[in-house]
């Protein structure tokens, strides 16, 4: 399972040593504070072909898997969490056209997708974070010539910096019969389009999450993704893979906060020893290291069964749920280990626990994991 | 059985004070937030309406009010959900050291400032090395002539950048047993040798101005001590009794805040989204979580009326410290996921509060110190 | 502040009750665990000492005393670790209904023998159907002429083997609604139509004899009924409150005699094998389970007092239930880990402890009943 | 990871069977209660080739490795807990010979090995269930014509059925000098061995823990395992085997209070519905399920990484806490969904909790193993 072939680790070691190189403490505290999206950092991410790995080499991507792409999230995010994630996440949101595209539509749409130029935004939701699909609010008309889209989308992730939305709503005929939900490509320069900031989130806060508003969309109608009355079930199939990434962004977050809290603990003296020698702070990091192998592990099995097409479906909802919650709380203990230091922005572990209550929150709390997990293991009653 | 029995003065009070804080303080908390600061003139407000120091003696300015006053205080900061404004720090924690130990003629000098608004204090006990380990503190404190000379830093210090009066902790280089080195000095801003540093910059609680203080040859007349030379450690330990219970109703007082506002929130949402307020499983969190702020409630009452009966209660505040702060802690993550949508955004009160108390279990003694405290007291 | 005033007379009973626990009952524990059953002159001496219906007025043979002496029954019995001798069960839950509800005749029919331990009551509410859900009772009473006919089948009836007479909860099947369907009677043992089960195999309790019980045409007196026609369900929400607080004292007090339990063990091997008390990890877990000890205890007490002052305390008493059962369970399993070695042999008394009290947290309400409860009085 | 090979399969559904055809809840419950070890259905497990698969050929093992092992304790404890752990816990003892002891040794003691005739047991610890290494109070003198033992050992997992110990002990020159900790082979049946019941345990009852005593007992110079000194290092290392292994038991234990839970909550009805309709009930369904998969995923992953010999040393200790742990918690939560029922012994979960707690302590608490997680994770201070 740790197993890694050499090309794997030499995927792992290039974003770490990207890592190492090109982020830095400081402008990671002023872009968190401003809540800025690292831009330069994901251009030069994009051009050492780091983003959009599992993405097919014909759409620019590294011809690789999620599971490549889960090594390079939990790199990045080791080494920081915020700009790691503001990273990883700007490349997702094309899934949907990848697996369910026309031939046509791939040719002309996904081609660059991970060069940086085009970034999708998934607009599935009309919610908030929770992230929980709905078609409700935003209508397409079907009309001869194209469909007329008018309604709200919440919280893209990067939907700023899209430049193509793949946005769910109940297509209507002209004569007002619902035709069901469906996925139609938008580009975000169509007349109509708005966006807006979602507001200022309390972690992940390089990361733009963003409001779309339709007004009179109008777009043809080969920009349907699919068939007709399938947009949420081809939605809902989506989100295994940003599950998954979520979870291996929230191992790296977990795992950073463990690095610092042990370094923290083998230099810091009170009561004149190492507190790495106290039993408690022992206790503590074991604690801490327990979870992150767990996040690891349902991780990287989720990823590997993925990329063989052998997810069982509960166990993206596990890891997603899994490495959250490891990340939140290890990251608490490791502000807890720092004592007065843990709460300052210097030392970095408070950011990963915003961070990481954040990533708790991303596409639904614990309990709605929960709930769609006991759908899977109850079955019919 | 209400265990506290708040007489109608004390209602009067809370009320009065709950407009104040209302009308003054309540609609310029993210302003504050932003500068990092509270103004001076909002101290002083406090302070000619009364609600600075209400302990200190009419002799020196005060209004000698039994200690629910200031229960009443930290219960109705926590209300607004504004953990950053420390009065109670000065008011109950350092302005009682004065109280108790200083020279008649110091505080004929201080308190009535310090019941007026117009002096703020701050207590400088930690320092970069020495943060749980009080024994290890390393800033000197040399006498020449009638001149103390201190020399040395201290970090994490609230109110360091608005205050105007410090107690220092410092230890006698001379002394090698370190329970009696320390002794306590005030020190005034401003005088030479005393610089502040610049604020730290912290997860939350922004307009908690802390800091760090560095003393460079820092002299001060001699009679600025408090107490007996040496008896520093001694009078810290006395006073951690109260120290404590005021974290400890903070605590208890900022998770039923954040209680009450989530519940409130979600019950308003049961008409528009009954799938959300009537999952089974937000009721069980909270009737879980009422359940842990009713007995938190009960124990600090309790121990608020046996702290007044002047009972040695030093292990059940210890107790009462870590588990209501560790609630506290809870809470709030658990109240931000209920709030799903609304939780993780800066605009709701609930994540701004996460990012406030997340401090609580560190400060006055980290939670692994109250255990420490705990066990020694069970024996061990 | 003690919380529970307790007074000479209190403290006397107590210590003849202590006294009598460890002479004629402590002893004889592991020998009733294999009969499976306490003996009957147990209950008597019980009776005859005066530690059994302390309520009961003397007009029907009892001592008319206040709430207090039964906690006191109950912490003694937590303290000898004894969980299946169900005396709180008889003098507490069931013997109130009858002392309540029953006409004067039944009243000084039965309570003399109730007081005396001639007597030994349980009371059949659970069915093999109807859990939690006191809604969906089967057993059905049926009137003809001035006779009751029962039938239908109870279950995990506490006492089931050892009662004389049993308050059956049991529904007209004439009326729909089911909240006004449920009555109360009164049935001896040993009448024609009415069968115990066989006992009932249990992880532990195992001298608490838990068993089915069995209606069959069972004729009974018309005035055999407690109280109105169809207010069972009145009376069994009024006697909850009661019935809770008893589990909860319970709860505090398994999780404090455990908690006592472990912590002498642990020190008295300070000496011996310093590096396991030494350990700063079991000390933390002892200051933690302290602490909530003492949150669950001041808590109870003051729910105790609220009780006897006739309060409405529902909602708490739910609280208290469901917290101090899961502690006691949590509590045990922590002791076990910390005695390490000796922890999980059947010799060790917080093993057996272990497998008690498991139950606590299931019977009288299971917890989530409790929740559900604790969510309602919020708004839900 | 989950993906069997053929054989792999063939196995797991050879235990699941057998399990099915042999264990029977009534008799579970006696044996149980008495205390007894399951000897009938031991020797039929042996017959078909259950138990030693691990071993190898030559010694009448499976000659396959630890992960299938794993996958039959799994199945087993799944169908019974009690019976499972019995049945599994009988072959072990014998790693540090398998693994240390010379050719001639293992020709004369290992044939046999996995046949039911000759079984091991590992006297390695003079606590109690902890299984805390020591070799403090047994004492070797090295005679010219061999060893002579004196001294104790406790908690020996089926010492009594055994017929061979492996004994760690301190060796001393017949001058007295201290010659280090040593493993010594010593048949049950030679002179001066005293076997004792080490005591009823609350749980794994189906389980014999023995007590030896050792008084002048007599064996060759010969029966040295490895070189004299190593002893306590290869007991330490022979742990390893016997941590996954009891993760492995448990994870059957967790999975089958789940599988039990699952059954009644979609049978039982409470006010009008079945209570797999309840929201709680589900979330904690959903909790369990993620326990029970944290537990697969661990256990399989150290159990494989051994086979590879590329075991990271934290694993075993975590696998074995991670587990255990949640094994006590799902059958904890399975006897509280279970209700009055779930405390009935007739429920079989009240058994799955004693015995995961039981499981929980064998070689020591959660904190004996942070404490051994913290040694690898935090290094030198």
């Amino acid at each position: 399972m740790y197993e890694l072939t050499r090309s794997q680790k030499q995927i792992q070691k290039a974003a770490r040593d990207f890592s190492k190189g090109e982020f830095d403490k400081d402008l990671a505290m002023e872009m968190d504070e401003q809540h800025q999206v690292p831009c330069e950092i994901l251009a030069s991410a994009v051009e050492l072909g780091f983003l959009g790995i599992q993405y097919e080499t014909e759409y620019s991507g590294g011809g690789m898997g999620l599971f490549e792409n889960a090594l390079i999230a939990e790199e990045l995010c080791r080494k920081d969490c915020s700009i790691g994630s503001a990273l990883m996440l700007s490349v997702s949101g094309a899934e949907a056209l990848l697996r369910f595209g026309s031939k046509e539509q791939k040719q002309k749409f996904l081609p660059g997708l991970a060069d940086g130029d085009l970034r999708f935004g998934a607009a599935f939701n009309e919610n908030g974070m929770s992230g929980l699909l709905s078609a409700g609010k935003t209508i397409a008309v079907k009309k001869d010539d194209g469909f007329l889209i008018n309604g709200d989308k919440r919280f893209v992730i990067h939907g700023s910096g899209a430049s193509l939305y793949i946005v769910l709503c109940r297509v209507l005929g002209d004569d007002g019969t619902d035709q069901g939900p469906c996925l139609i490509l938008v580009e975000a320069q169509q007349g109509g389009v708005q966006i807006k900031k979602a507001g200022d989130t309390v972690g992940l806060c390089m990361t733009s999450f963003s409001d779309l508003c339709f007004e009179n969309v109008k777009v043809p109608l080969s920009n349907l993704i699919g068939k007709q009355g399938k947009g949420l079930e081809y939605a809902k199939s989506c989100m295994d893979e940003t599950r998954i990434l979520i979870a291996a962004i929230a191992l790296g977050t977990a795992q950073g906060a463990l690095d610092r809290a042990i370094d923290y603990v083998k230099q810091r003296e009170q009561f004149g020893r190492k507190i790495a020698r106290f039993e408690v702070t022992r206790q503590k990091i074991a604690d801490m290291a327990v979870q992150v192998e767990s996040a690891r592990l349902f991780t990287y099995h989720a990823a590997k069964s993925f990329d063989k097409k052998q997810l069982d479906p509960k166990v993206s909802f596990m890891a997603k749920i899994v490495s959250t919650s490891a990340a939140v709380e290890v990251a608490d203990e490791a502000i807890q280990l720092l004592g007065g230091y843990g709460y300052m922005k210097e030392y970095e572990v408070e950011r990963f626990y915003r961070d990481a209550k954040a990533l708790n929150l991303l596409l639904g709390s614990g309990q709605v994991q929960k709930n769609s997990i006991a759908e899977k293991v109850i079955g019919r009653i | 059985m209400e265990i506290l029995k708040y007489s109608e003065d004390h209602n009067r009070f809370r009320n009065r004070l709950r407009k104040l804080l209302e009308i003054e303080v309540a609609p310029h908390i993210d302003q504050w937030d932003k500068e990092l600061l509270i103004p001076k003139p909002v101290w002083q407000k406090m302070g000619q309406e009364g609600f600075l120091c209400m302990s200190v003696a009419p002799e020196y300015g005060g209004q000698g009010l039994d200690f629910l006053y200031s229960v009443i205080v930290i219960e109705e900061v926590a209300r607004i959900n504004y953990f950053s404004f420390f009065i109670h720090l000065h008011s109950d924690i350092v302005v009682p050291y004065i109280d108790s130990y200083a020279s008649h003629e110091l505080k004929k000098k201080y308190l009535p400032g310090c019941v007026s608004g117009d002096i703020i204090t701050a207590v400088a006990m930690t320092e970069p090395g020495a943060g749980s380990d009080l024994a290890s503190i390393a800033t000197t404190a040399v006498e020449e002539g009638d001149e103390i000379v201190l020399n040395g830093s201290k970090t994490f210090i609230s109110n360091g950048v608005n205050c105007d009066l410090v107690v220092v902790a410092a230890r006698n280089p001379q002394e090698e047993n370190p329970y009696s080195a320390i002794s306590l000095y005030l020190v005034e801003a401003g005088i030479p040798g005393f610089k502040k540093g610049k604020q730290l910059a912290k997860m939350g609680m922004h307009s908690q101005d802390t800091a760090e203080l560095f003393f460079t040859n820092c002299r001060i007349p001699a009679k600025n001590i408090l107490g007996q030379k040496g008896g520093g450690f001694l009078m810290l330990m006395e006073k951690l009794q109260q120290e404590r219970l005021i974290c400890a109703v903070g605590g208890i007082w900022s998770a039923k805040s954040i209680l009450d506002y989530t519940l409130d929130y979600f019950k308003s949402r049961i008409g528009e989204e009954k799938s959300i307020a009537r999952s089974q499983a937000a009721q069980f969190a909270f009737a879980e979580m009422s359940t842990q702020v009713s007995l938190g409630q009960t124990f600090v009452d309790n121990l608020v009326v046996r702290h007044m009966e002047k009972e040695q209660v030093v292990t059940e505040t210890c107790m009462a410290k870590y588990w209501t702060t560790d609630l506290a802690k809870d809470i709030a993550g658990r109240c931000i996921d209920l709030l799903g949508d609304f939780g993780a955004m800066e605009s709701c009160p609930v994540a701004k509060v996460y990012k406030d108390i997340r401090v609580m279990p560190i400060f006055a003694g980290t939670n692994e110190i109250m255990k420490g405290i705990i066990a020694k007291s069970l024996g061990f």
